[in-house]
């Protein structure tokens, strides 16, 4: 399977799109004409289906196969989501329009809210963060903003366990703050006192994953929730893992001041290869008047966005993550979701996505090795690479062999503190028929590297669109973008 | 419950091969007393078809904006997207798939956006382009701090005619990571004066062309003079189409272009999710955010793409990452190269043209109606008028005429004391009926 | 033209290798004469949003199903379709792939044909099916033409119950086959004497069940009648749906069942395209018309499916064939068995289910309103009501009141003298506040 | 790539649709209650969208490559007529609503019907039938209600060329007609003497297919209609290959009486597989009283369907060739190509069509036998396997190792009037490096077959989702359908 580029297909004369030549065109651009059009090439339109289909034909998706990221929540995305957010009444309306024209798109904001205020337990929410890591941005932010209005600016100190994702180092940082590290304990789970000890009158918050990244339930967390309130800080949790507890628990009742919650991981919105992703964040009530705008207020019956910083409703508001009102059409579709749902069947998502991780990892056990047995998981299932020790294969050779199974990989080499750690999510979309022929194959793997058969591993994937690729040459002499001529590489170092 | 594939019986053998006799048995790390008895208040699962009932109704209390004549800008435009890249974009193997972390089998998305890195950089008239942000502002504001990076100085000037939006973020993520930030005053009739504001403290400034008001900017006296500072040129545009007939930034000087791409590919989704353009120069990659395709080879020598330079990314350096930008807007960033695939040169430049042309006329027409003063002198596809009275409520008035006539300014500074003004946007999809339309209207509502 | 790759550069390039100057060579054997010098009178090329609106201003002027309170069936049904099949039926790989004449790349074709003919021939109680017809109609049609050929008569008898449209349909076919045909009269509230109609100079006998005016039929007697008589029962159904509630007819001894599969996967598209659904008995498999899916092995002996039994097709036996049939409804028929294969056993009991309660709680609101009566003591999801005065001025009346009633039975056949009938059908899309409305409308226009 | 059936992966507890059981059910089935509900299997709709996603990916499409198929022109099928088809003013209207309520669709046919009439210079145009068989079913029944009302009854001959599509003769057989065949002429073409001597009181029609499926344009048509006419006959011609004159010819000015057009071949309309298709039939003036019920007319600027036989305006009508009006969703799609081509489009297509296959003949006739080299080819490309004499290679090995070259073959075997044939339909939707890449592909296995590469021949394909299948296993003993126990075929013997 080739595909040439656009630029190699395509021709700066062809069009796929007929758009009429405007009559008596007289330019009011005040002498700023662009001189060289851009060298774009342009497909008909027969030509640009067939590209990007076939594209597509060297991709994997969901709908591919069984997709067991840990971590990422890759689940059914429904097509029902898709349709809805495509209604006109949703796409096709503007962000500035007047309010008196978009009811019912303030109205999916509120219903989207009340469901997630209801599922965390918490004050309110802020629907702004256009994904996860930005959601971050504004949970740490909201944080800093309450300090600061509490004279404790002098709290520089953010306390992250070691297993955490890296984008919470990376946030806390972003906006200044320090990062204090504190390990695991050998159960995978996060001790009190280590926080305890981590804990001072600099800190600001706790970073917190919960169910973590070790794929277990704090079971401190509540403990560890008041040591944090206790030393006058915040407690930040990250919402990445949310879908093994929806119904399930509250966060509001463990403690929790601010959690991001990814709408395309446990609300099904897709990935689309990287994004769009959507980051809302929920508050406890010390952090509620910290939100940024814009937010939605009812005022007589009728809804009203409170756009600026500092308006009434706004007047502690953080300030304004970005322009306009945050990924409207992932809203659409996480209430989709949450409405297909309802209330029964999130609590049974939940219970289903755990169930079928701990079917995983109890089918597995025996020949791979899980490095915190003793707790049930959540919703993923953590295995470590002591198993592999002597073969002379790797996690990633293995992540590479299930490629030409017919499968994605699982999360490798996350989190760090295992080593050459696999999670396994096998979330609640997949049916025990695809779990067991997902198991029988990691079975015949396991056996087979232990067996020696390490060609089957090392030179994999075998049957994939591309054997494994030159990372070290792409990052060396970076080659970003076509060129007619030479490679940009040289210039760019 | 139609999503959920695993039927009691299932269920049951599982917790056999458990080892566990309830569900609940696997969830007893939470704390007993903090375990939800009882469902959460909500209602109960629905059919497909009543959840579709329940969102329509909804989306029936919108006005959308192809049902009327629309203008309505202020950096999100309305445009006309082929068919065919709607239908693309939801193809399984693209809308399912995840970040090409894995390029084996992620070759589709890491071609498209190797495809789509080229073509922005070639729009901007700049070497590179990274493989997207969340949006237009989100990108200027990770374009300052890449800037404070560069320079090693820590304060950026906003021009006065940046969108208020992109003023607000910027000014956000500054105010939070102990940046300085000047912001001067707006200009609406264009002409600032950013010369003045630029000298050896300042890391950036940043300029939007064609501004708020719909201006164009000429930028290469800016880049000479922050040049010569020691800043950079951080230009911004909100109407990606302009660049298929306004010279790019990228040949005024600039060195960081950022904008949103929302006009090609993308509807207007009340706001998102849209796709931020991110380009700069070759010397600055490594200071870039977000993420980037670069070509290889493969173990057999075929070409082949990767995400590359990830040490600048939060997963391998954590807290000294560039950003911590993680999910980007993949989709989104297909849907623009589709369509700009369909477009190419020639596309883009009738689209660009028809643009203007339409914006022109109805600028005439505009003029026209008693009262109404045009501001610009230049402008691409969006201007602003002045109206007697309150912006506000002269746009109110037209949306119950059914005209949506645009954004007050005032809707996005309340503070700036400038509430006569109305930005005015006209694209391909204005008739000549709307145009018509709008100015009767209009003139009706300032009788 | 954005649907047409070659530039002029190319078309110079390919007429200098097929050695002419131009285009207008290769149409030298059209008499010059004849050739058209002018372009035809129609309008130039226009851009997609111009056919857009077109088409959609067109559009505009119908009233969709789901803008009212809606009862139309006669022979179409309205019901909800999951999103997810109309997504699938339009993955390029099957919109855009051929009749799978090529087994080895069309094996996706190949395997839901035979999905579709072991889902047809469950529904209807039969052994084997085929890969789908034009619509029930055209199906009846042929299995007339096939009854012919089985019994080696030439007479078919139609119940007077049948869908007008499907004795239409084939009166049409027989007269010019030179086939003869005895219709019998309507007796719209059931209970026809079929049994007499019968005797040794039939070939078949075609019974609808539900019949056109809602009445189920005891298929039983009729099918031992007719095999006594050495003629085939042809049992018709044009509600697919009512098969997951009512007894199939393969389990009352019918020969050839024969019905509509729209309501399944498919739209009301203003009458098409439908999907005709075709099964029988295994010793009539090789006198059966249409396409047929079989199961076999590759020459690695892995499974897979080829069509087969072609012999009985027109491009093998040309002027013998069973039937002329080339084309049939392969998409139509993958949205049949998406959409069948979500609901399974249980969706569609619960389906059919609802659709019966549906019509159940109509007939009794409509019963309850003055001077309507309802003909039907037994019925699935559609019934036939009795009202004062000409049925269709009725439904015009309650048209204008924004309700579609349903249809007169006297547009389906004009000289019937059955002026006063309307069939109405509930189904699972109808709420109650729809069924309250019409009763509400209908009080009014009947005072 | 192995997927199960439907019914291996299924369970019949299972649904993929949440419909709710309605309250205090009874029924009013009078006895006639399904004893044993039908053995379906359901799935979730994660499962069910992965099978069919995976299904999928074993077809071939135009999407995926160039689909060279003679006298079945696949084209490019735009994404914009899916739009339009789906709209809800289309999609979501029934045959049976008061014609107030549907004017717009009538308009779209009414429309349609123009355009055909103006595209072919003919009287009438009836829109019902439903593929293109049916339309030819329709044409043929029109000309015999034709001689039938003339007291023409008599006439029950037709005239057939040997190089006709099967279903000419099947259709003339199945109202009753006698076939009489006539061989082709040593240039491809029928000769107008032959025509002639084939011609008697008896004979009712010629049917013809032009361009004639040989690719070539039959320059005599003028002279052979006049005597089909002189006869007493009617000309009946074949639509199938309408791409290569839009624009450039009307059959009308050439004597044509009736033709049908497959609305899936030249205007876009998709496959699907097999279907759905639709085929209009274009009358003369003379068969144009006899055209099917419904049909619409206009009457005091509102629109209205004429649908019973024997109704003013339809006295002669030969009948009803199926339920309702015909396939609406396929005169939308039709209509948006045309609405987009226009006439200048049109005929460019036209021409682009005959250009493209004239440059594949062109490009090839050196390494393969064209059997008429000396006409122009239409919009076929004909080949003989006169040029694998020797090599041990037929048509269908030549056909089947172009599928391990990523292509779907071309149509083989047919015309019957030629050993071997090879018909090649590019059409206008492919680039000049599309048609120069299939050109150099089958360049390269004629090399190779003249080399004796037997075996990249005698046992493709290769790569494709399955080798080559048994068919004849597969017609001795049929499996049509799943059965949990033993296959259906010992029973249907």
């Amino acid at each position: 399977l080739e595909e040439g580029l656009i630029f190699e297909i395509g021709r700066s004369e062809v069009t796929g799109v007929d758009i009429p030549e405007p009559p008596d065109f007289r330019a009011r651009l005040g002498g700023l004409e662009r001189k060289v059009a851009p060298d774009l090439p342009g497909l008909s339109e027969p030509e640009a289906m067939r590209h990007y289909v076939r594209l597509s034909r060297m991709n994997y998706g969901i709908d591919s196969g069984l997709f067991p990221l840990g971590s990422c929540t890759m689940k059914h995305n429904p097509r029902l989501n898709e349709k809805m957010a495509r209604l006109a009444g949703f796409a096709d309306i503007h962000p500035l329009q007047p309010v008196s024209t978009v009811q019912g798109a303030l109205a999916v904001m509120t219903e989207l809210s009340r469901y997630l205020l209801e599922l965390t337990g918490m004050a309110a929410v802020a629907l702004p963060p256009k994904a996860g890591a930005h959601g971050e941005l504004c949970g740490m932010m909201a944080i800093k903003a309450a300090h600061l209005a509490a004279d404790q600016g002098h709290r520089h100190v953010v306390v992250v366990p070691e297993s955490a994702h890296g984008t919470n180092p990376a946030t806390a940082a972003s906006i200044g703050y320090e990062v204090r590290a504190i390990p695991a304990r050998a159960d995978g789970t996060v001790d009190v006192e280590a926080v305890k000890a981590a804990l001072s009158p600099e800190v600001a918050a706790l970073m917190l994953t919960n169910p973590n990244t070790c794929g277990l339930f704090e079971p401190d967390v509540v403990k560890i929730a008041a040591a944090v309130h206790e030393a006058g800080a915040y407690f930040y949790a990250d919402g990445a893992n949310f879908n093994a507890i929806l119904g399930k628990v509250r966060i509001g009742d463990l403690g929790v001041d601010a959690m991001h919650i990814n709408l395309h991981k446990t609300f099904s919105t897709p990935h689309g290869g990287g994004g769009p992703g959507a980051g809302p964040v929920v508050l406890s009530p010390a952090l509620a008047p910290f939100a940024p705008v814009p937010c939605v207020v009812e005022h007589g019956g009728a809804l009203t966005l409170v756009e600026d910083e500092g308006a009434a409703g706004a007047e502690a508001a953080l300030g304004r993550m970005s322009a306009f009102h945050g990924q409207m059409g992932m809203f659409v579709r996480a209430l989709a979701w949450m409405l297909s749902h309802g209330a029964d069947g999130m609590r049974q998502a939940s219970e289903d996505a755990v169930l079928s991780a701990n079917y995983v990892r109890a089918s597995l056990n025996d020949l791979m090795s899980v490095p915190f047995p003793d707790r049930p998981a959540m919703h993923e299932a953590l295995f470590d690479d002591t198993w592999l020790a002597g073969t002379g294969i790797s996690t990633l050779d293995v992540a590479k062999a299930l490629i030409d199974e017919g499968y994605h990989p699982m999360t490798v080499y996350f989190p760090l503190v295992v080593h050459g750690a696999m999670l396994i999510e096998p979330t609640e979309s997949e049916s025990k028929a695809s779990l067991d022929l997902f198991i029988a194959t990691l079975r015949d793997l396991a056996l087979a590297a232990k067996a020696g058969d390490t060609a089957r591993f090392l030179g994999a994937p075998y049957y994939a669109p591309r054997r494994r690729l030159d990372e070290t040459r792409a990052a060396r002499a970076p080659v970003l973008r076509w060129l007619k001529s030479a490679p940009l590489g040289a210039a760019a170092e | 419950m139609r999503y959920l594939p695993l039927t009691a019986d299932d269920r049951a053998e599982m917790m056999a091969r458990i080892g566990i006799a309830s569900v609940d048995a696997l969830f007893a790390d939470i704390p007993k007393d903090k375990r939800e008895g009882e469902l959460p208040d909500l209602p109960r699962a629905k059919g497909e078809l009543e959840v579709e009932r329940q969102l329509a109704r909804l989306a029936a209390k919108n006005v959308p904006a192809g049902s009327v004549p629309f203008f309505v800008g202020a950096g999100a435009y309305r445009h006309h997207v082929p068919a065919s890249v709607d239908h693309l974009i939801q193809r399984s193997e693209f809308l399912t798939s995840y970040t090409p972390y894995q390029p084996e089998i992620a070759q589709g998305t890491l071609q498209y956006l190797f495809e789509f890195q080229t073509q922005v950089a070639e729009l901007t008239g700049m070497e590179v382009a990274n493989a997207s942000m969340y949006d237009g502002s989100t990108a200027a504001a990770e374009a300052v701090l890449m800037a404070h990076r560069v320079t090693r100085r820590r304060k950026a000037v906003l021009a006065g005619n940046l969108h208020p939006h992109y003023r607000a973020t910027i000014e956000t993520v500054s105010r939070y990571a102990d940046d300085a930030v000047a912001a001067l005053a707006p200009v609406p009739a264009g002409g600032e004066d950013l010369l003045s504001a630029i000298d050896e403290s300042v890391s950036c400034i940043v300029v939007q062309s064609p501004d708020v008001f719909g201006n164009l900017v000429d930028l290469k006296p800016i880049a000479a003079k922050a040049h010569a500072a020691g800043a950079l040129l951080i230009a911004v545009f909100t109407e990606v189409v302009s660049l298929g007939l306004v010279e790019p930034p990228g040949a005024q000087g600039a060195d960081i272009v950022v904008g949103e791409g929302q006009s090609i590919g993308n509807a207007l989704n009340f706001g998102g999710p849209y796709v931020g353009l991110f380009a700069t120069r070759p010397k600055f990659i490594r200071q870039m955010p977000g993420r980037l395709a670069g070509e290889t080879v493969d173990a057999e020598g075929r070409r082949g793409f990767v995400l590359t330079l990830s040490t600048r990314e939060q997963h391998i350096r954590r807290e000294k990452a560039t950003s911590n930008i993680c999910t980007n807007s993949g989709l989104c960033a297909l849907a623009f190269t589709i369509h700009m695939s369909l477009l190419g040169r020639t596309g883009l430049t009738r689209l660009a043209r028809l643009n203007h042309a339409s914006a022109c006329d109805l600028a005439e027409r505009l003029a026209a109606v008693p009262g109404v003063e045009v501001l610009n002198a230049t402008f691409f596809n969006e201007f602003t008028i002045r109206v007697p009275g309150k912006a506000a409520d002269v746009i109110e008035r037209l949306a119950q005429k059914g005209v949506l006539g645009g954004v007050p300014y005032s809707r996005l500074a309340p503070k700036a004391g400038l509430d006569d003004l109305i930005l005015v946007a006209a694209t391909e999809t204005t008739t000549e009926d709307d145009r018509a339309a709008y100015a009767a209207a209009l003139k009706e509502v300032l009788a």
